[in-house]
């Protein structure tokens, strides 16, 4: 059979997976995994908006030391949405829903992922999920915090846990289906000549980011569902009045959510390599390494649950264990970000758009990840639990270190999306602007942790003010940074200049065929011959667009010469 | 044509694809879980102490393990599923047994009034 | 790693048993699959990851019962004396009898005898049913002695025992429920197959889905065969 | 009542804050040293390696095994000094000295109730002496809340149901914030308070002065101890508890802290939480000997009334 691409269109108006059919049917009842991608970014998207304006609100009230803007009870509505939403129904599905079902097929070379129908119900499963949760938030909202600790949500909330609790429960499972697919997939559905260790390196994350998915995801669905069942029958089967005990529901909790927010960052991890190596045309140094440091970090993050229960009364013998262990987890990490600085040694270094995101990601992920050592740190922790620290700590991660590979994923892969090229300098501007909102708003939360003022506070003591008021101050220039890309991709899609199949002159197989890409991605199956991220031109004379006659393609064979600037890149 | 993935070359990756397990065994299998069963009721008629808790975990492990290897066919599949059902197995066991083992720990350091 | 790489293609062996022809035309083929064989491969390892995560689903819950099994042994041993171990024995030995019947029923169909593939079919479902008829007996009995936890529960033993008791026959309910939904589910699929099969669908060269339901069926029944020691059994039956 | 400046509030006003403070510095050294070394080197990488011309193909270079090994056994050996200095700080804030002095503390929504040595009750304040070990004794009476005293760099989650412990040991005469930092529902940030530190003379001065008003109104202050006992006549206790032993139920003489024999062939250590037990599910651990006779007191009896059975057990020596 055959075994080379064929050269993809050269125009973007042949026919592609956007222009393929355009009924709203189309759309709703499509199995392609770009299709299903783009409706979970339309979706993602919405959340966000909704997670964000629950931020804003939190904000506001933080403005003064006694607002009464909010009530308290609006208030701590206000967070618990705000964690729910960001959390379940944003960040998790958001690089493995959106860009990894996008890129993964095509990085494989394969046509679609294993399971289309599945991926099609895994999207129709997230947005039951999130109904549900939007209803609860319409029928008064719930205020336990994003981790329903018992027996607080079980017995003394007044609010709607059991709709929130149902829409965890149920969007765990559309998780559950991405993660199955991811795995199955990458097992059996690689092309030709593509065996582990030439696989793209954002495969590696997915498929360690897939198993901490359907390790972890089940065991929350069943502890929400028990917290549901438990609200009903009041059995108190978390309640210590009534014989249970809250610390089983901790256990259950975290055993899930310290893994999840790996689920958060390995994907991201995966995309700055990623980027890194295309942005500086060199393989990422230490492949091996990076490669097996996601599936460290995907099973010693299954043994650091209890890092979140230190003062909440484990006994001291698993505290010393579990503080030991979180200080291992944290050595994969290490590994990553030295091998990516490695990197970028004697490369050929280009500051576009994407390398400016995943630059700032290494900057704020180090802080983020330093301060998660003060936190597993037993003497520390003890002082700096539950406190703003925690939270300037997370949304570093979260926000600063998941959000920004998100952002810089999808501005990498957009081109790819669209097949339209959106406004560099606007690129440039708004990932600046984004990096100094975001210290602005979450590093003086360090500073207000360490004072002691703690988290979840709709009041507080008067000398926390200023910092208050800088870190409001700064989650403005936030939101103007995050409506910025909002405004230049839409426009992209209109007056965006094509892009060409290889803008950034990537090696990966998602640029060896169309921009958009047809609906089968390749137009025939690749065959891979060489390692991944390799940018020497070989001996031969593979043309610039990527398809040598006859010549096998991979990775390892693209060209390393397409590197016009992405703005002048129409011609080809 | 072409085979997808190199390792499909090798071996299956997903199961059993051509073994058939021949209906003798499979009956076999299916008298020896009935008698494990009887066994493991009779067991619980016996005062053994804490050691019946024990008997009955182990006829069910070992009950489990004969369906997994023989009905479900582990023992002629290739090595992702045993990977997957191993890896599944130590997750529920660290999960257990980690938080148990907090559970019984829990008065190491000494309360006051001592 | 060497600098210069040239290694040869992958020579592109083709599969023995993988119908060839024009991929389009292959019968039960997925459009995006490249072969039978490619297909098949996905479906179990999809298959296994998914018992994988059923298995920690149960897990959440057997960790709930044996965190409490640990706490309150004593209590464990007297609620562990008011089930019905007849009925819990009766139930085991029905599900491992349905499940060799699926088992059975795949080597069937693996042998052609397609005849016979559809009577074991059957009989799992009868099997299942079974299962359930029993089951919902107990349950009904237990809903009259006052065995279900919440306003309504009644306790004979010592009165200290009775929230620790109420929480035993919570994880029963809760754990056994969640078991018969997915008997539910599982005799729904092995229906579906049952059908099909009627159909001729499967044969010798293709029977993966009877492959994936009865590897959902097995996993059912191991479910089983850990709850029926750990809510029947346990503590012990002796002096009774 | 003032606010806390920070820069008196960077040193922390107890001993095993002092220790947090300096694991605290320490690990912001670390975090410098580590991440300006990498964010320079990316700096200076990405301005020496920027694209010089857009077809340049850099050296391919792929990786080095002894850099692996360093950049990996280097935070290694940093993790487990870390782990070793933050373990040694930590067994120092959760081992009470046994000379402290006891003070009990109830949470609830939205509100701390202490307890003073003497049986004084204080309501979202707590005074304790400069320089002296202070062991609180904790638990709620619904949802988790948690004791946070920032200045000393110390919490504890306070549990429904059970008693957590934290202790710390006042260095400086002040007032310090208190909070409740567990989530605890609507008020949370209400639940919030001082800590007064005074110097050991003007404690018992405001003490004996606290103890003089309650009983000129009528309420003549007692020890949990005497409170206990009055209890635990009450209670009916009395009737099987016989101390010169011989009642249907054990003599509690000298049973805090001991090792008790259970029916089932185990041993435990009589601590809070197990006498609390015993007198509120008292068929959980039956006393080997003794008929499982002894009635539930679940409900009969307050959490404060408990903390006062309990002093007059440990009284008992
Ligand atoms: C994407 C999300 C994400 C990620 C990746 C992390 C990563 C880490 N987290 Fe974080 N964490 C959260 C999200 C995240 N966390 C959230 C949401 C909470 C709060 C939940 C709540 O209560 O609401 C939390 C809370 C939290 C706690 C509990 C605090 C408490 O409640 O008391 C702890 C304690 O150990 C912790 C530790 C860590 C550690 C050690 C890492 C490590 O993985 C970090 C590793 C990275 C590095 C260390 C940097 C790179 C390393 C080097 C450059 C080499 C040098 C290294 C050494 C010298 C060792 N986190
Ligand atoms: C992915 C996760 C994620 C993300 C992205 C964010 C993003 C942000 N978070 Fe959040 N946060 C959490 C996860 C996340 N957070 C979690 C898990 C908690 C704990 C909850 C709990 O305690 O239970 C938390 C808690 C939390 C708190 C602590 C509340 C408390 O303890 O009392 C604060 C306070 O400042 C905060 C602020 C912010 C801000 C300013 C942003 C900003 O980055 C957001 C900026 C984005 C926007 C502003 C949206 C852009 C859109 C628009 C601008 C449209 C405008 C529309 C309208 C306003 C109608 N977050
Ligand atoms: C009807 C008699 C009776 C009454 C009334 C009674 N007890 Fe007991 N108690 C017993 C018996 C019998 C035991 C030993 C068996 C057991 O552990 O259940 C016991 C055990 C105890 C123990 C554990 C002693 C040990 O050695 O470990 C404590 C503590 C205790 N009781 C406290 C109290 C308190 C406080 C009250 C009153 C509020 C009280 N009891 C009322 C009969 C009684
Ligand atoms: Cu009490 Cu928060
Ligand atoms: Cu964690």
């Amino acid at each position: 059979m055959a075994s080379v691409a064929l050269p993809a269109p050269r125009k973007t108006t042949s026919r592609n997976y956007l222009n393929a059919a355009t009924t709203v049917k189309s759309w709703l009842l499509t199995t392609d995994h770009k299709r299903i991608a783009i409706l979970y970014l339309i979706s993602i998207s919405v959340m966000f908006v909704l997670g964000g304006a629950a931020a804003g609100l939190i904000r506001l009230q933080l403005l003064t030391p006694n607002n009464t803007l909010l009530t308290y009870d609006a208030y701590n509505k206000s967070f618990t949405m705000h964690g729910v939403i960001m959390v379940f129904f944003f960040l998790i599905p958001s690089i493995p829903a959106v860009l990894g079902n996008f890129i993964l097929p095509m990085q494989l070379g394969a046509k679609d992922l294993a399971f289309p129908r599945l991926n099609l119900l895994s999207w129709y499963v997230y947005m039951v999920g999130a109904i549900f949760t939007l209803v609860a938030l319409l029928w008064g909202g719930v205020d336990t915090g994003w981790t329903f600790y018992t027996p607080y949500s079980t017995q003394y909330s007044a609010t709607a846990v059991i709709p929130v609790g149902l829409g965890v429960f149920i969007v765990g499972f559309s998780s559950i289906l991405t993660g199955l697919n991811f795995i199955a997939t990458i097992h059996t559905m690689r092309a030709p000549g593509l065996t582990w260790f030439r696989l793209p390196l954002f495969i590696w994350a997915l498929y360690a980011t897939s198993l901490v998915i359907m390790l972890g995801t089940p065991v929350i669905s069943i502890t929400v569902l028990m917290v549901a069942i438990d609200r009903i029958l009041h059995v108190g089967i978390f309640d210590p009045a009534l014989g249970g005990d809250p610390l089983l529901f901790q256990h259950l909790f975290w055993f899930y959510s310290h893994p999840a927010v790996y689920i958060m960052i390995l994907p991201t991890m995966g995309v700055i390599s990623e980027i890194f190596a295309t942005f500086s045309r060199k393989p990422v140094f230490g492949y091996p390494f990076v490669a097996m440091s996601s599936l460290a970090i995907a099973i010693l993050g299954f043994l650091v649950w209890a890092h979140h229960m230190f003062v909440a009364g484990i006994s001291a013998q698993s505290a010393l264990i579990f503080s030991f262990l979180t200080y291992l987890v944290a050595i994969p990490s290490a590994v990553k970000t030295f091998n990516w600085t490695a990197t970028l040694y004697k490369g050929s270094i280009s500051l576009d758009t994407p390398m400016i995101y995943a630059l700032s990601f290494i900057g704020i992920f180090l802080i983020g990840g330093f301060t998660g050592l003060f936190l597993a740190s037993l003497g520390t922790d003890i002082h700096l639990t539950m406190t703003y620290f925690i939270v300037a700590h997370f949304h570093y991660i979260m926000v600063g270190g998941a959000i920004f590979g998100f952002l810089a994923g999808l501005h990498y892969w957009w081109p790819k999306m669209t097949g339209k090229m959106y406004s560099e300098f606007w690129g440039r501007i708004s990932s600046v602007v984004i990096f100094i909102g975001f210290n602005m708003t979450f590093f003086p939360q360090f500073i207000a942790g360490y004072w002691g003022m703690p988290r979840r506070y709709h009041t507080y003591a008067p000398e926390y003010q200023i910092l208050n008021v800088l870190s409001t101050a700064g989650a403005t220039i936030l939101a103007v940074g995050y409506i910025l890309p909002v405004i230049y991709l839409l426009a992209s899609l209109r007056n965006g200049k094509p892009a060409g199949n290889n803008p950034w002159g990537a090696t990966t197989l998602e640029w060896q065929t169309s921009s958009p890409p047809p609906t089968y991605n390749f137009l025939k199956t690749p065959i891979v011959t060489d390692a991944v991220y390799h940018f020497h031109l070989p001996a031969g004379d593979i043309a610039v667009d990527g398809h040598g006659d006859g010549q096998a393609l991979g990775p390892g064979s693209a060209p390393a010469t397409p590197a016009l600037p992405a703005k002048t890149t129409d011609e080809r | 044509m072409a085979t997808h993935s190199p390792e499909t070359t090798h071996g299956h990756e997903g199961g059993t694809a051509h073994h058939v397990t021949s209906s003798r065994l499979l009956i076999m299998t299916g008298g020896a879980l009935l008698v494990l069963t009887v066994l493991t009721v009779a067991a619980s008629f016996i005062d053994l102490g804490a050691l019946n808790d024990v008997v009955a975990l182990v006829i069910a492990i070992t009950k489990a393990l004969l369906i997994i290897f023989i009905f479900m066919g582990l023992r002629w599949s290739t090595q992702i599923p045993r990977l997957l059902s191993l890896v599944g197995l130590f997750m529920l066991l660290l999960l257990i047994i980690a938080t148990l083992s907090e559970l019984l720990t829990r008065v190491w350091v000494p309360l006051p009034g001592h | 790693m060497a600098q210069q790489v040239a290694r040869p293609t992958v020579p592109a062996v083709p599969r023995a048993a993988a119908p060839i022809e024009a991929e389009h035309h292959v019968e039960h083929l997925g459009h995006h699959y490249e072969s039978l064989d490619q297909q098949h491969h996905a479906n179990m390892v999809g298959m296994w990851v998914f018992l994988m995560t059923e298995i920690l689903l149960f897990g959440g819950l057997f960790c709930a019962y044996f965190y409490y099994f640990a706490a309150y042994h004593e209590v464990w041993m007297e609620a562990t004396r008011l089930q019905n171990i007849v009925a819990g024995t009766i139930n085991t030995a029905v599900l491992i009898i349905s499940s060799m019947f699926v088992a059975l029923a795949i080597w069937a169909v693996q042998t052609n005898r397609i005849r016979m593939a559809q009577i074991l079919l059957a009989l799992t479902i009868v099997c299942g049913l079974i299962f359930l008829v029993i089951k919902g007996y107990e349950y009904y009995s237990h809903f009259t002695e006052g065995l279900v936890p919440g306003a309504m529960f009644q306790w004979e033993g010592p009165a200290e025992m009775k929230r620790p008791a109420q929480l035993f026959f919570w994880l029963y309910w809760v754990m056994t429920g969640l078991h018969a939904a997915h008997m539910v589910i599982g005799i729904s699929i092995i229906g579906f197959i049952l059908y099909k099969t009627m159909k001729r669908t499967y044969s010798p060269a293709y029977f993966t889905p009877v492959e994936l339901g009865g590897l959902y069926w097995h996993l059912i029944d191991i479910v089983w065969v850990f709850l029926f020691p750990m809510l029947y059994l346990m503590g012990g039956h002796y002096g009774q | 009542m003032s606010a806390e400046s920070f820069w008196s509030y960077l040193f922390a006003k107890s001993t095993t804050g002092r220790q947090v403070d300096i694991l605290f510095w320490t690990l912001i050294l670390v975090t410098l040293a580590f991440s300006i070394p990498i964010v320079g080197t990316l700096t200076y990488f990405v301005f020496k390696y920027r694209r010089k011309s857009p077809d340049e193909v850099p050296p391919q270079i792929h990786g080095s095994n002894l850099l692996e090994i360093t950049w990996t056994g280097i935070p290694l050996i940093m993790a487990l000094g870390f782990f070793f200095f933050s373990a040694t700080t930590y067994l120092h804030m959760v081992v009470p000295p046994a000379n402290a002095m006891d003070i009990w503390v109830i949470g609830k929504q939205w509100m701390w109730k202490t307890q003073q040595p003497d049986g004084q009750w204080e309501i979202n304040e707590l005074h304790v002496p400069v320089n002296t070990p202070v062991r609180l004794t904790m638990t709620s009476q619904d949802v988790i809340h948690a004791f946070y005293i920032p200045a000393f760099r110390t919490q504890w989650d306070v549990l429904p149901g059970r008693y957590s412990t934290m202790w710390f040991q006042a260095t400086e005469v002040g007032t310090y914030h208190l909070y409740c930092s567990v989530y605890c529902g609507t008020e949370h940030s209400e639940m919030v308070g001082w800590v007064t530190v005074m110097d050991p003379g003007d404690y018992e001065k405001w003490l004996a002065g606290k103890a003089a008003t309650a009983s000129a109104a009528g309420q003549p202050v007692q020890t949990p101890a005497q409170q206990g006992e009055a209890l635990f006549q009450s209670n009916g206790c009395a009737t099987c508890h016989v101390q010169a032993g011989g009642g249907i139920g054990p003599s509690l003489k000298g049973v805090a802290g001991s090792q008790v024999q259970l029916e089932d062939g185990s041993t435990v250590t009589a601590d809070d939480t197990y006498l609390r037990e015993s007198i509120l599910q008292p068929a959980a651990k039956v006393v080997k000997g003794y008929p499982n006779v002894m009635p539930s007191f679940q409900g009969r009896v307050t959490e404060e009334q408990i903390i006062a059975l309990l002093a007059y057990i440990k009284s008992l020596k």
